[in-house]
Protein backbone atom coordinates (compact mmCIF):
# COMPACT_ATOMS: atom_id res chain seq x y z
CA UNK A 1 0.00 0.00 0.00
CA UNK A 2 1.98 3.17 -1.07
CA UNK A 3 1.26 6.87 -0.94
CA UNK A 4 2.43 9.34 -3.24
CA UNK A 5 2.74 12.88 -2.94
CA UNK A 6 4.13 15.38 -5.59
CA UNK A 7 5.01 19.25 -4.56
CA UNK A 8 4.40 21.46 -7.14
CA UNK A 9 4.82 25.48 -7.36
CA UNK A 10 2.46 27.68 -9.75
CA UNK A 11 2.94 30.56 -11.93
CA UNK A 12 1.96 32.35 -9.39
CA UNK A 13 3.96 30.94 -6.70
CA UNK A 14 1.32 28.88 -4.88
CA UNK A 15 2.58 25.67 -3.72
CA UNK A 16 0.60 22.55 -4.33
CA UNK A 17 0.81 19.29 -2.28
CA UNK A 18 -0.68 16.57 -4.47
CA UNK A 19 -1.48 12.84 -2.15
CA UNK A 20 -2.62 10.12 -3.22
CA UNK A 21 -3.05 7.04 -1.24
CA UNK A 22 -4.20 5.99 1.97
CA UNK A 23 -3.06 8.29 4.64
CA UNK A 24 -2.40 6.51 7.94
CA UNK A 25 0.27 6.00 10.96
CA UNK A 26 2.44 4.24 8.43
CA UNK A 27 2.06 7.03 5.26
CA UNK A 28 1.29 10.01 7.06
CA UNK A 29 4.94 10.94 8.10
CA UNK A 30 5.73 11.23 4.03
CA UNK A 31 2.78 13.56 3.87
CA UNK A 32 3.82 15.57 6.66
CA UNK A 33 7.92 15.35 5.34
CA UNK A 34 6.61 17.15 2.13
CA UNK A 35 3.74 19.84 3.54
CA UNK A 36 6.68 20.97 5.72
CA UNK A 37 9.10 21.28 3.13
CA UNK A 38 6.52 23.25 0.80
CA UNK A 39 5.53 25.62 3.75
CA UNK A 40 9.55 26.46 3.91
CA UNK A 41 9.51 27.24 0.49
CA UNK A 42 7.62 30.30 1.06
CA UNK A 43 4.62 30.23 -1.08
CA UNK A 44 2.54 32.56 0.40
CA UNK A 45 -0.70 30.34 -0.40
CA UNK A 46 -0.16 26.53 0.26
CA UNK A 47 -2.73 23.68 -1.46
CA UNK A 48 -3.35 20.35 -0.15
CA UNK A 49 -4.92 18.49 -3.12
CA UNK A 50 -6.78 15.68 -1.52
CA UNK A 51 -8.46 14.60 -4.67
CA UNK A 52 -6.36 11.05 -4.66
CA UNK A 53 -6.83 10.22 -1.27
CA UNK A 54 -8.99 6.86 -0.54
CA UNK A 55 -8.53 6.61 3.46
CA UNK A 56 -7.62 8.98 5.79
CA UNK A 57 -7.49 8.61 9.73
CA UNK A 58 -6.37 10.66 13.03
CA UNK A 59 -3.26 11.03 11.38
CA UNK A 60 -3.46 12.42 8.80
CA UNK A 61 -5.81 14.88 10.14
CA UNK A 62 -3.50 15.54 13.06
CA UNK A 63 -0.93 16.23 10.20
CA UNK A 64 -2.74 18.58 8.36
CA UNK A 65 -3.87 20.55 11.57
CA UNK A 66 -0.40 20.59 12.29
CA UNK A 67 -0.02 22.80 8.26
CA UNK A 68 -2.57 24.87 9.67
CA UNK A 69 -1.60 26.13 12.37
CA UNK A 70 1.90 26.83 10.96
CA UNK A 71 0.09 28.82 8.58
CA UNK A 72 -1.71 30.66 10.76
CA UNK A 73 1.21 31.40 12.98
CA UNK A 74 3.55 32.64 9.34
CA UNK A 75 0.72 34.66 7.82
CA UNK A 76 -0.09 31.84 4.95
CA UNK A 77 -3.11 30.50 3.58
CA UNK A 78 -3.74 26.67 3.86
CA UNK A 79 -6.16 25.67 1.86
CA UNK A 80 -7.51 21.78 1.21
CA UNK A 81 -8.91 20.85 -2.33
CA UNK A 82 -10.60 17.62 -3.45
CA UNK A 83 -11.60 16.07 -0.60
CA UNK A 84 -13.30 12.63 -1.24
CA UNK A 85 -16.43 11.51 0.86
CA UNK A 86 -14.57 9.41 3.05
CA UNK A 87 -11.86 11.90 3.73
CA UNK A 88 -14.82 14.30 3.81
CA UNK A 89 -16.90 12.31 6.66
CA UNK A 90 -13.57 12.23 8.91
CA UNK A 91 -13.27 15.80 9.01
CA UNK A 92 -16.78 15.61 9.58
CA UNK A 93 -16.83 13.17 12.77
CA UNK A 94 -13.70 15.43 14.00
CA UNK A 95 -15.91 18.89 13.61
CA UNK A 96 -12.77 20.15 11.55
CA UNK A 97 -15.31 20.90 8.24
CA UNK A 98 -15.38 24.63 9.41
CA UNK A 99 -11.94 24.73 10.64
CA UNK A 100 -10.23 24.15 7.43
CA UNK A 101 -10.47 26.04 3.29
CA UNK A 102 -12.07 23.80 1.78
CA UNK A 103 -12.43 23.90 -2.20
CA UNK A 104 -14.26 21.51 -4.02
CA UNK A 105 -10.83 21.09 -7.02
CA UNK A 106 -7.50 22.31 -6.47
CA UNK A 107 -8.15 24.80 -9.72
CA UNK A 108 -10.84 26.56 -7.47
CA UNK A 109 -8.37 26.77 -4.01
CA UNK A 110 -5.85 28.19 -6.68
CA UNK A 111 -8.12 31.02 -8.30
CA UNK A 112 -10.08 32.13 -5.38
CA UNK A 113 -9.04 35.26 -3.80
CA UNK B 1 -11.61 -22.88 17.77
CA UNK B 2 -12.95 -19.94 16.52
CA UNK B 3 -16.82 -19.34 17.55
CA UNK B 4 -19.44 -20.27 14.80
CA UNK B 5 -18.73 -17.68 11.25
CA UNK B 6 -15.87 -15.89 13.04
CA UNK B 7 -12.97 -14.56 11.09
CA UNK B 8 -9.50 -13.24 12.53
CA UNK B 9 -6.23 -11.15 10.87
CA UNK B 10 -2.83 -11.42 12.53
CA UNK B 11 -0.62 -8.34 11.81
CA UNK B 12 2.44 -7.56 13.32
CA UNK B 13 2.75 -4.43 15.61
CA UNK B 14 3.74 -2.44 12.49
CA UNK B 15 1.80 0.42 10.89
CA UNK B 16 2.81 -0.80 7.66
CA UNK B 17 0.30 -4.10 7.88
CA UNK B 18 -2.69 -2.10 9.14
CA UNK B 19 -3.97 -1.79 5.53
CA UNK B 20 -5.24 -5.73 5.46
CA UNK B 21 -6.66 -4.93 8.65
CA UNK B 22 -8.70 -2.44 6.92
CA UNK B 23 -9.71 -4.49 3.81
CA UNK B 24 -10.62 -7.32 6.02
CA UNK B 25 -12.79 -5.20 8.34
CA UNK B 26 -14.07 -3.46 4.93
CA UNK B 27 -15.38 -6.74 3.63
CA UNK B 28 -16.75 -8.01 6.54
CA UNK B 29 -18.65 -5.12 7.17
CA UNK B 30 -20.02 -4.88 3.66
CA UNK B 31 -21.06 -8.44 3.47
CA UNK B 32 -22.44 -8.03 7.01
CA UNK B 33 -25.31 -5.40 6.01
CA UNK B 34 -23.72 -2.28 6.96
CA UNK B 35 -24.17 0.97 4.53
CA UNK B 36 -21.11 2.33 2.96
CA UNK B 37 -20.89 5.13 5.47
CA UNK B 38 -21.56 2.95 7.94
CA UNK B 39 -18.61 0.37 6.73
CA UNK B 40 -16.38 3.78 6.35
CA UNK B 41 -16.71 4.63 9.65
CA UNK B 42 -16.10 0.80 11.10
CA UNK B 43 -13.17 0.95 9.15
CA UNK B 44 -11.69 4.51 10.77
CA UNK B 45 -12.61 2.83 14.24
CA UNK B 46 -10.77 -0.29 13.63
CA UNK B 47 -7.83 1.07 12.61
CA UNK B 48 -7.82 3.90 15.35
CA UNK B 49 -8.00 1.11 17.90
CA UNK B 50 -4.98 -0.83 15.86
CA UNK B 51 -3.31 2.16 15.81
CA UNK B 52 -3.11 2.76 19.79
CA UNK B 53 -2.67 -0.53 20.04
CA UNK B 54 0.85 0.24 18.26
CA UNK B 55 1.48 3.37 19.41
CA UNK B 56 0.64 2.71 23.06
CA UNK B 57 0.49 -0.86 24.18
CA UNK B 58 3.80 -1.50 22.11
CA UNK B 59 5.23 1.65 22.84
CA UNK B 60 6.02 1.48 18.89
CA UNK B 61 7.51 -1.92 18.46
CA UNK B 62 6.74 -2.96 15.92
CA UNK B 63 7.84 -6.95 16.91
CA UNK B 64 4.83 -7.70 18.94
CA UNK B 65 1.36 -8.80 17.24
CA UNK B 66 -2.26 -7.56 17.17
CA UNK B 67 -4.95 -10.41 16.39
CA UNK B 68 -8.33 -8.81 14.90
CA UNK B 69 -11.56 -10.70 15.12
CA UNK B 70 -14.82 -10.20 13.29
CA UNK B 71 -17.64 -12.27 15.26
CA UNK B 72 -21.09 -11.69 13.57
CA UNK B 73 -23.71 -11.03 17.00
CA UNK B 74 -27.44 -11.05 15.70
CA UNK B 75 -27.80 -7.77 14.84
CA UNK B 76 -24.36 -6.14 14.14
CA UNK B 77 -21.20 -7.38 14.38
CA UNK B 78 -18.51 -7.80 17.34
CA UNK B 79 -14.76 -6.97 17.07
CA UNK B 80 -12.14 -7.72 19.58
CA UNK B 81 -8.24 -6.51 18.59
CA UNK B 82 -6.13 -8.61 20.97
CA UNK B 83 -2.64 -7.48 21.85
CA UNK B 84 0.35 -8.70 24.17
CA UNK B 85 1.73 -5.30 25.40
CA UNK B 86 1.35 -3.18 28.33
CA UNK B 87 -1.84 -2.47 29.72
CA UNK B 88 -4.14 0.89 29.26
CA UNK B 89 -4.02 2.99 31.95
CA UNK B 90 -8.28 3.50 32.06
CA UNK B 91 -7.71 6.99 33.18
CA UNK B 92 -4.95 7.41 30.29
CA UNK B 93 -7.56 6.69 27.61
CA UNK B 94 -9.57 9.83 26.65
CA UNK B 95 -10.38 11.92 23.68
CA UNK B 96 -9.84 15.64 23.86
CA UNK B 97 -11.91 18.30 23.61
CA UNK B 98 -13.13 18.46 20.13
CA UNK B 99 -13.22 22.56 20.15
CA UNK B 100 -9.53 22.47 21.18
CA UNK B 101 -7.72 22.35 17.46
CA UNK B 102 -4.80 20.81 17.69
CA UNK B 103 -3.14 17.02 16.39
CA UNK B 104 -3.90 14.22 18.57
CA UNK B 105 -6.41 13.12 20.73
CA UNK B 106 -9.08 11.90 17.96
CA UNK B 107 -8.32 8.68 17.54
CA UNK B 108 -10.50 7.30 20.91
CA UNK B 109 -13.12 9.84 19.68
CA UNK B 110 -13.83 8.30 17.03
CA UNK B 111 -14.13 5.20 18.05
CA UNK B 112 -16.65 6.36 20.57
CA UNK B 113 -18.60 7.88 17.92
CA UNK B 114 -18.25 5.13 15.51
CA UNK B 115 -18.56 2.02 17.74
CA UNK B 116 -22.30 1.04 19.68
CA UNK B 117 -20.15 -0.46 22.79
CA UNK B 118 -16.54 0.07 23.27
CA UNK B 119 -14.90 -2.30 26.69
CA UNK B 120 -11.33 -2.29 27.46
CA UNK B 121 -10.71 -5.92 28.95
CA UNK B 122 -7.01 -6.03 30.74
CA UNK B 123 -7.84 -9.09 32.47
CA UNK B 124 -5.64 -11.85 30.50
CA UNK B 125 -2.60 -12.72 31.74
CA UNK B 126 -0.96 -10.73 29.11
CA UNK B 127 -2.20 -7.55 27.33
CA UNK B 128 -5.65 -6.41 26.44
CA UNK B 129 -8.73 -7.42 24.69
CA UNK B 130 -10.52 -4.14 23.43
CA UNK B 131 -13.92 -5.49 22.64
CA UNK B 132 -16.19 -3.48 19.93
CA UNK B 133 -19.74 -3.94 18.93
CA UNK B 134 -21.61 -1.84 15.67
CA UNK B 135 -24.89 -2.94 15.82
CA UNK B 136 -26.73 -2.12 12.65
CA UNK B 137 -29.17 0.75 11.97
CA UNK B 138 -33.05 -0.56 12.29
CA UNK B 139 -34.99 -0.13 8.99
CA UNK B 140 -37.52 2.83 8.91
CA UNK B 141 -40.30 0.30 8.47
CA UNK B 142 -39.75 -1.18 11.86
CA UNK B 143 -38.98 2.46 13.26
CA UNK B 144 -42.34 3.40 12.24
CA UNK B 145 -43.79 0.72 14.61
CA UNK B 146 -42.39 1.99 17.78
CA UNK C 1 4.56 -15.07 18.16
CA UNK C 2 4.50 -14.86 14.58
CA UNK C 3 7.87 -14.66 12.36
CA UNK C 4 8.52 -11.31 11.61
CA UNK C 5 6.59 -9.80 8.68
CA UNK C 6 4.17 -12.76 8.94
CA UNK C 7 0.13 -11.78 8.34
CA UNK C 8 -2.23 -14.72 8.46
CA UNK C 9 -6.08 -14.80 8.44
CA UNK C 10 -8.12 -17.44 10.18
CA UNK C 11 -11.67 -18.67 8.82
CA UNK C 12 -14.15 -21.37 8.99
CA UNK C 13 -13.95 -24.00 6.57
CA UNK C 14 -16.95 -22.44 4.87
CA UNK C 15 -16.82 -21.73 1.12
CA UNK C 16 -18.26 -18.26 2.06
CA UNK C 17 -15.47 -16.47 3.41
CA UNK C 18 -13.22 -17.74 0.49
CA UNK C 19 -13.76 -14.27 -0.68
CA UNK C 20 -11.25 -13.38 2.50
CA UNK C 21 -8.50 -15.32 2.11
CA UNK C 22 -8.08 -14.24 -1.03
CA UNK C 23 -8.33 -10.50 -1.00
CA UNK C 24 -5.58 -10.90 1.90
CA UNK C 25 -3.34 -13.59 -0.47
CA UNK C 26 -4.27 -10.41 -3.14
CA UNK C 27 -2.97 -7.55 -0.89
CA UNK C 28 0.06 -8.96 0.04
CA UNK C 29 1.28 -10.91 -3.03
CA UNK C 30 1.24 -7.24 -4.59
CA UNK C 31 2.64 -5.39 -1.53
CA UNK C 32 5.27 -7.91 -2.22
CA UNK C 33 6.90 -6.88 -5.87
CA UNK C 34 4.80 -9.91 -7.80
CA UNK C 35 2.85 -8.82 -11.20
CA UNK C 36 -0.56 -8.88 -11.55
CA UNK C 37 -0.46 -11.87 -13.35
CA UNK C 38 1.54 -13.88 -10.67
CA UNK C 39 -0.51 -12.32 -8.18
CA UNK C 40 -4.11 -13.28 -9.53
CA UNK C 41 -2.05 -17.43 -10.10
CA UNK C 42 -1.15 -17.32 -6.59
CA UNK C 43 -4.69 -16.21 -5.85
CA UNK C 44 -5.99 -18.58 -7.57
CA UNK C 45 -3.80 -21.80 -5.99
CA UNK C 46 -4.51 -20.46 -3.28
CA UNK C 47 -8.24 -20.31 -3.13
CA UNK C 48 -8.01 -24.29 -4.54
CA UNK C 49 -5.95 -25.21 -1.66
CA UNK C 50 -8.01 -23.87 0.84
CA UNK C 51 -10.91 -25.17 -1.58
CA UNK C 52 -9.19 -28.80 -1.14
CA UNK C 53 -9.06 -28.13 2.60
CA UNK C 54 -12.86 -27.62 2.91
CA UNK C 55 -13.94 -30.67 0.79
CA UNK C 56 -11.41 -33.26 1.84
CA UNK C 57 -9.87 -32.05 4.96
CA UNK C 58 -13.20 -31.46 6.44
CA UNK C 59 -15.16 -33.24 4.37
CA UNK C 60 -17.67 -30.33 3.60
CA UNK C 61 -18.58 -29.76 7.05
CA UNK C 62 -18.47 -25.95 7.64
CA UNK C 63 -17.59 -26.17 11.67
CA UNK C 64 -13.63 -26.38 11.17
CA UNK C 65 -10.92 -23.46 10.49
CA UNK C 66 -8.51 -22.72 7.94
CA UNK C 67 -5.78 -20.58 8.72
CA UNK C 68 -3.60 -18.95 6.00
CA UNK C 69 -0.20 -17.85 6.86
CA UNK C 70 1.66 -15.24 4.79
CA UNK C 71 5.43 -15.23 5.55
CA UNK C 72 8.29 -12.68 3.30
CA UNK C 73 11.44 -14.98 2.22
CA UNK C 74 14.09 -13.59 0.91
CA UNK C 75 13.06 -13.74 -2.99
CA UNK C 76 9.35 -14.37 -1.79
CA UNK C 77 6.46 -15.69 -0.36
CA UNK C 78 5.65 -18.54 2.18
CA UNK C 79 2.14 -19.80 2.47
CA UNK C 80 1.25 -22.23 5.25
CA UNK C 81 -2.28 -23.73 4.94
CA UNK C 82 -2.91 -25.43 8.12
CA UNK C 83 -6.75 -27.11 9.01
CA UNK C 84 -7.48 -29.54 11.97
CA UNK C 85 -8.93 -32.17 9.60
CA UNK C 86 -8.57 -35.49 8.26
CA UNK C 87 -5.19 -35.76 6.45
CA UNK C 88 -4.69 -36.15 3.04
CA UNK C 89 -3.05 -39.88 1.77
CA UNK C 90 -0.15 -38.69 -0.26
CA UNK C 91 -1.03 -40.79 -2.83
CA UNK C 92 -4.42 -39.30 -3.68
CA UNK C 93 -3.77 -36.11 -4.16
CA UNK C 94 -3.06 -35.68 -7.57
CA UNK C 95 -4.05 -33.28 -10.85
CA UNK C 96 -6.03 -35.57 -13.46
CA UNK C 97 -4.39 -35.44 -17.08
CA UNK C 98 -5.07 -32.38 -18.91
CA UNK C 99 -5.91 -33.79 -22.10
CA UNK C 100 -8.74 -35.32 -20.29
CA UNK C 101 -12.00 -32.81 -20.82
CA UNK C 102 -14.08 -33.33 -17.50
CA UNK C 103 -15.29 -31.63 -14.61
CA UNK C 104 -12.68 -31.73 -11.41
CA UNK C 105 -9.05 -32.58 -10.98
CA UNK C 106 -7.99 -29.20 -11.78
CA UNK C 107 -7.36 -27.66 -8.27
CA UNK C 108 -4.05 -29.78 -7.08
CA UNK C 109 -2.81 -29.02 -11.29
CA UNK C 110 -3.25 -24.89 -10.73
CA UNK C 111 -1.62 -25.34 -7.54
CA UNK C 112 1.72 -27.27 -8.92
CA UNK C 113 1.29 -24.90 -12.21
CA UNK C 114 1.77 -21.60 -10.07
CA UNK C 115 3.68 -22.49 -6.98
CA UNK C 116 7.22 -23.20 -7.24
CA UNK C 117 7.00 -25.57 -4.14
CA UNK C 118 4.01 -27.77 -2.73
CA UNK C 119 4.59 -29.57 0.19
CA UNK C 120 2.25 -31.44 2.65
CA UNK C 121 3.41 -31.93 6.29
CA UNK C 122 1.20 -34.51 7.77
CA UNK C 123 3.80 -34.57 10.83
CA UNK C 124 1.57 -32.42 13.28
CA UNK C 125 -0.21 -34.29 15.63
CA UNK C 126 -3.72 -32.89 14.02
CA UNK C 127 -4.28 -31.96 10.67
CA UNK C 128 -2.21 -31.04 7.95
CA UNK C 129 0.05 -28.04 6.99
CA UNK C 130 0.37 -27.28 3.27
CA UNK C 131 3.38 -24.89 2.16
CA UNK C 132 3.68 -23.16 -0.60
CA UNK C 133 6.72 -20.86 -1.79
CA UNK C 134 6.58 -19.09 -4.62
CA UNK C 135 8.67 -16.57 -5.69
CA UNK C 136 9.61 -13.22 -7.35
CA UNK C 137 11.33 -14.04 -11.59
CA UNK C 138 14.80 -12.59 -11.64
CA UNK C 139 14.52 -9.60 -13.41
CA UNK C 140 15.54 -9.90 -16.92
CA UNK C 141 18.71 -7.70 -16.31
CA UNK C 142 20.45 -10.48 -13.64
CA UNK C 143 19.53 -13.19 -16.49
CA UNK C 144 21.63 -11.42 -18.98
CA UNK C 145 24.64 -12.00 -16.24
CA UNK C 146 24.21 -15.52 -16.06
CA UNK D 1 -19.74 -11.15 -1.87
CA UNK D 2 -22.43 -12.20 -4.14
CA UNK D 3 -22.78 -13.18 -7.56
CA UNK D 4 -25.28 -12.24 -10.11
CA UNK D 5 -27.10 -14.54 -12.38
CA UNK D 6 -29.31 -13.01 -15.06
CA UNK D 7 -31.07 -15.78 -18.05
CA UNK D 8 -32.56 -14.39 -21.00
CA UNK D 9 -33.99 -15.38 -23.97
CA UNK D 10 -33.45 -13.65 -27.18
CA UNK D 11 -35.68 -13.11 -30.41
CA UNK D 12 -34.17 -15.59 -32.10
CA UNK D 13 -34.55 -17.82 -29.30
CA UNK D 14 -30.91 -18.26 -28.50
CA UNK D 15 -30.62 -18.75 -24.15
CA UNK D 16 -28.08 -16.15 -22.96
CA UNK D 17 -26.80 -16.52 -19.04
CA UNK D 18 -24.77 -13.46 -18.14
CA UNK D 19 -22.72 -14.03 -15.05
CA UNK D 20 -21.31 -11.41 -12.63
CA UNK D 21 -19.26 -11.65 -9.41
CA UNK D 22 -16.32 -14.31 -8.41
CA UNK D 23 -16.86 -17.72 -9.10
CA UNK D 24 -15.85 -19.92 -5.96
CA UNK D 25 -16.38 -22.85 -4.42
CA UNK D 26 -19.56 -21.04 -3.24
CA UNK D 27 -20.99 -19.37 -6.22
CA UNK D 28 -20.74 -22.26 -8.36
CA UNK D 29 -23.75 -23.78 -7.26
CA UNK D 30 -25.82 -20.90 -8.21
CA UNK D 31 -24.02 -20.87 -11.84
CA UNK D 32 -24.54 -24.39 -11.83
CA UNK D 33 -28.21 -24.06 -11.36
CA UNK D 34 -29.19 -21.25 -13.46
CA UNK D 35 -27.20 -22.99 -16.45
CA UNK D 36 -29.04 -26.23 -15.95
CA UNK D 37 -32.07 -24.21 -16.14
CA UNK D 38 -31.08 -22.91 -19.91
CA UNK D 39 -29.88 -26.11 -21.28
CA UNK D 40 -33.01 -27.61 -20.28
CA UNK D 41 -35.05 -24.48 -21.84
CA UNK D 42 -34.68 -26.16 -24.80
CA UNK D 43 -31.98 -23.13 -26.55
CA UNK D 44 -30.40 -24.55 -29.74
CA UNK D 45 -27.63 -22.11 -28.51
CA UNK D 46 -26.54 -20.76 -25.56
CA UNK D 47 -23.76 -18.40 -24.62
CA UNK D 48 -22.56 -17.50 -21.26
CA UNK D 49 -21.73 -14.24 -20.65
CA UNK D 50 -18.85 -14.01 -18.60
CA UNK D 51 -17.90 -10.00 -18.74
CA UNK D 52 -18.57 -9.34 -15.22
CA UNK D 53 -17.22 -12.16 -14.03
CA UNK D 54 -13.88 -11.23 -11.67
CA UNK D 55 -12.76 -14.34 -10.76
CA UNK D 56 -13.39 -17.70 -11.71
CA UNK D 57 -11.96 -20.92 -9.57
CA UNK D 58 -11.80 -24.27 -10.41
CA UNK D 59 -14.80 -25.21 -9.51
CA UNK D 60 -16.32 -22.54 -12.04
CA UNK D 61 -14.56 -24.36 -14.71
CA UNK D 62 -15.88 -27.43 -14.00
CA UNK D 63 -19.48 -25.97 -14.41
CA UNK D 64 -18.61 -24.58 -17.47
CA UNK D 65 -17.20 -28.11 -18.56
CA UNK D 66 -20.52 -29.73 -17.25
CA UNK D 67 -22.57 -27.59 -19.85
CA UNK D 68 -20.03 -27.96 -22.55
CA UNK D 69 -20.50 -31.73 -22.62
CA UNK D 70 -24.06 -31.53 -21.83
CA UNK D 71 -24.37 -29.46 -25.14
CA UNK D 72 -22.56 -31.35 -26.79
CA UNK D 73 -24.60 -34.62 -25.82
CA UNK D 74 -27.77 -32.45 -26.68
CA UNK D 75 -26.46 -31.44 -30.02
CA UNK D 76 -27.17 -27.65 -28.90
CA UNK D 77 -24.31 -24.55 -28.86
CA UNK D 78 -22.40 -23.66 -26.12
CA UNK D 79 -20.49 -20.40 -26.63
CA UNK D 80 -18.33 -18.14 -23.89
CA UNK D 81 -18.57 -14.63 -24.14
CA UNK D 82 -16.14 -11.56 -22.84
CA UNK D 83 -13.65 -13.83 -21.06
CA UNK D 84 -11.98 -11.04 -18.90
CA UNK D 85 -8.16 -11.26 -18.36
CA UNK D 86 -8.37 -13.29 -15.34
CA UNK D 87 -10.86 -15.80 -16.42
CA UNK D 88 -8.48 -15.82 -19.74
CA UNK D 89 -5.77 -16.56 -17.83
CA UNK D 90 -7.20 -19.56 -15.56
CA UNK D 91 -8.79 -21.44 -18.91
CA UNK D 92 -4.87 -21.01 -20.51
CA UNK D 93 -3.51 -23.03 -17.03
CA UNK D 94 -6.00 -25.10 -17.83
CA UNK D 95 -5.78 -25.82 -21.60
CA UNK D 96 -8.98 -25.18 -22.11
CA UNK D 97 -8.82 -21.98 -24.16
CA UNK D 98 -9.38 -24.40 -27.42
CA UNK D 99 -11.98 -26.59 -26.04
CA UNK D 100 -14.50 -23.73 -25.92
CA UNK D 101 -16.00 -21.54 -28.44
CA UNK D 102 -15.34 -18.54 -27.15
CA UNK D 103 -15.96 -14.57 -28.77
CA UNK D 104 -15.09 -11.52 -27.23
CA UNK D 105 -18.54 -10.14 -26.52
CA UNK D 106 -22.00 -11.92 -26.42
CA UNK D 107 -23.19 -10.07 -29.64
CA UNK D 108 -20.70 -11.19 -31.35
CA UNK D 109 -21.84 -14.95 -29.86
CA UNK D 110 -25.09 -14.35 -30.67
CA UNK D 111 -24.61 -12.99 -34.52
CA UNK D 112 -22.02 -15.73 -35.48
CA UNK D 113 -23.12 -18.40 -37.39
N1 LIG E 1 -4.52 1.03 23.57
C1 LIG E 1 -4.11 2.02 24.40
N2 LIG E 1 -3.26 1.75 25.41
C2 LIG E 1 -2.84 2.73 26.24
N3 LIG E 1 -3.21 4.02 26.15
C3 LIG E 1 -4.05 4.37 25.17
C4 LIG E 1 -4.54 3.40 24.25
N4 LIG E 1 -5.36 4.04 23.40
C5 LIG E 1 -5.37 5.33 23.78
N5 LIG E 1 -4.58 5.55 24.84
C6 LIG E 1 -4.40 6.86 25.54
O1 LIG E 1 -5.47 7.73 25.16
C7 LIG E 1 -4.98 8.96 24.63
C8 LIG E 1 -5.88 9.45 23.52
O2 LIG E 1 -5.76 8.60 22.40
P1 LIG E 1 -6.24 9.07 20.96
O3 LIG E 1 -7.57 9.70 21.12
O4 LIG E 1 -6.17 7.92 20.04
O5 LIG E 1 -5.25 10.22 20.50
P2 LIG E 1 -3.68 10.31 20.37
O6 LIG E 1 -3.18 8.92 20.15
O7 LIG E 1 -3.49 11.19 19.20
O8 LIG E 1 -3.21 10.92 21.67
C9 LIG E 1 -3.58 8.65 24.15
O9 LIG E 1 -2.75 9.79 24.17
C10 LIG E 1 -3.11 7.58 25.16
O10 LIG E 1 -2.60 8.18 26.32
N1 LIG F 1 -6.18 -31.28 1.10
C1 LIG F 1 -6.49 -32.51 0.59
N2 LIG F 1 -6.75 -33.53 1.42
C2 LIG F 1 -7.06 -34.75 0.91
N3 LIG F 1 -7.13 -35.04 -0.40
C3 LIG F 1 -6.90 -34.08 -1.27
C4 LIG F 1 -6.57 -32.76 -0.83
N4 LIG F 1 -6.38 -32.00 -1.93
C5 LIG F 1 -6.60 -32.80 -3.00
N5 LIG F 1 -6.91 -34.07 -2.62
C6 LIG F 1 -7.17 -35.24 -3.54
O1 LIG F 1 -6.64 -34.91 -4.83
C7 LIG F 1 -7.65 -35.03 -5.85
C8 LIG F 1 -7.45 -33.95 -6.91
O2 LIG F 1 -7.78 -32.68 -6.37
P1 LIG F 1 -8.08 -31.47 -7.32
O3 LIG F 1 -7.04 -31.47 -8.39
O4 LIG F 1 -8.16 -30.26 -6.51
O5 LIG F 1 -9.44 -31.78 -8.06
P2 LIG F 1 -10.90 -32.16 -7.53
O6 LIG F 1 -11.03 -31.59 -6.15
O7 LIG F 1 -11.78 -31.51 -8.52
O8 LIG F 1 -10.95 -33.65 -7.56
C9 LIG F 1 -8.97 -34.90 -5.10
O9 LIG F 1 -10.01 -35.56 -5.77
C10 LIG F 1 -8.63 -35.51 -3.74
O10 LIG F 1 -8.79 -36.90 -3.78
Amino acid sequence: MDIHVVMERTEEGHGVLEVRGEVDMHTSPRVREAQIRLLRSGAARIVIDLSGVAYMDSSGIATLIEGLQWARREGREFRLAGLTPTVRDVFELARLADVFEIFSTRDEALKDA
Amino acid sequence: MAAEGTVSIRIPSDPKHLYLMRRLVQEVSLAHGFTEEEVRRMVLAMDEACTNVIRYAYGGDPGGTIDIEAHPIEDGLCFTVIDQGRKPDAATIAPRALDEVRPGGLGTHFIQMVMDEVRYDTSPERGTRLCLVKRRKPRDESQGKG
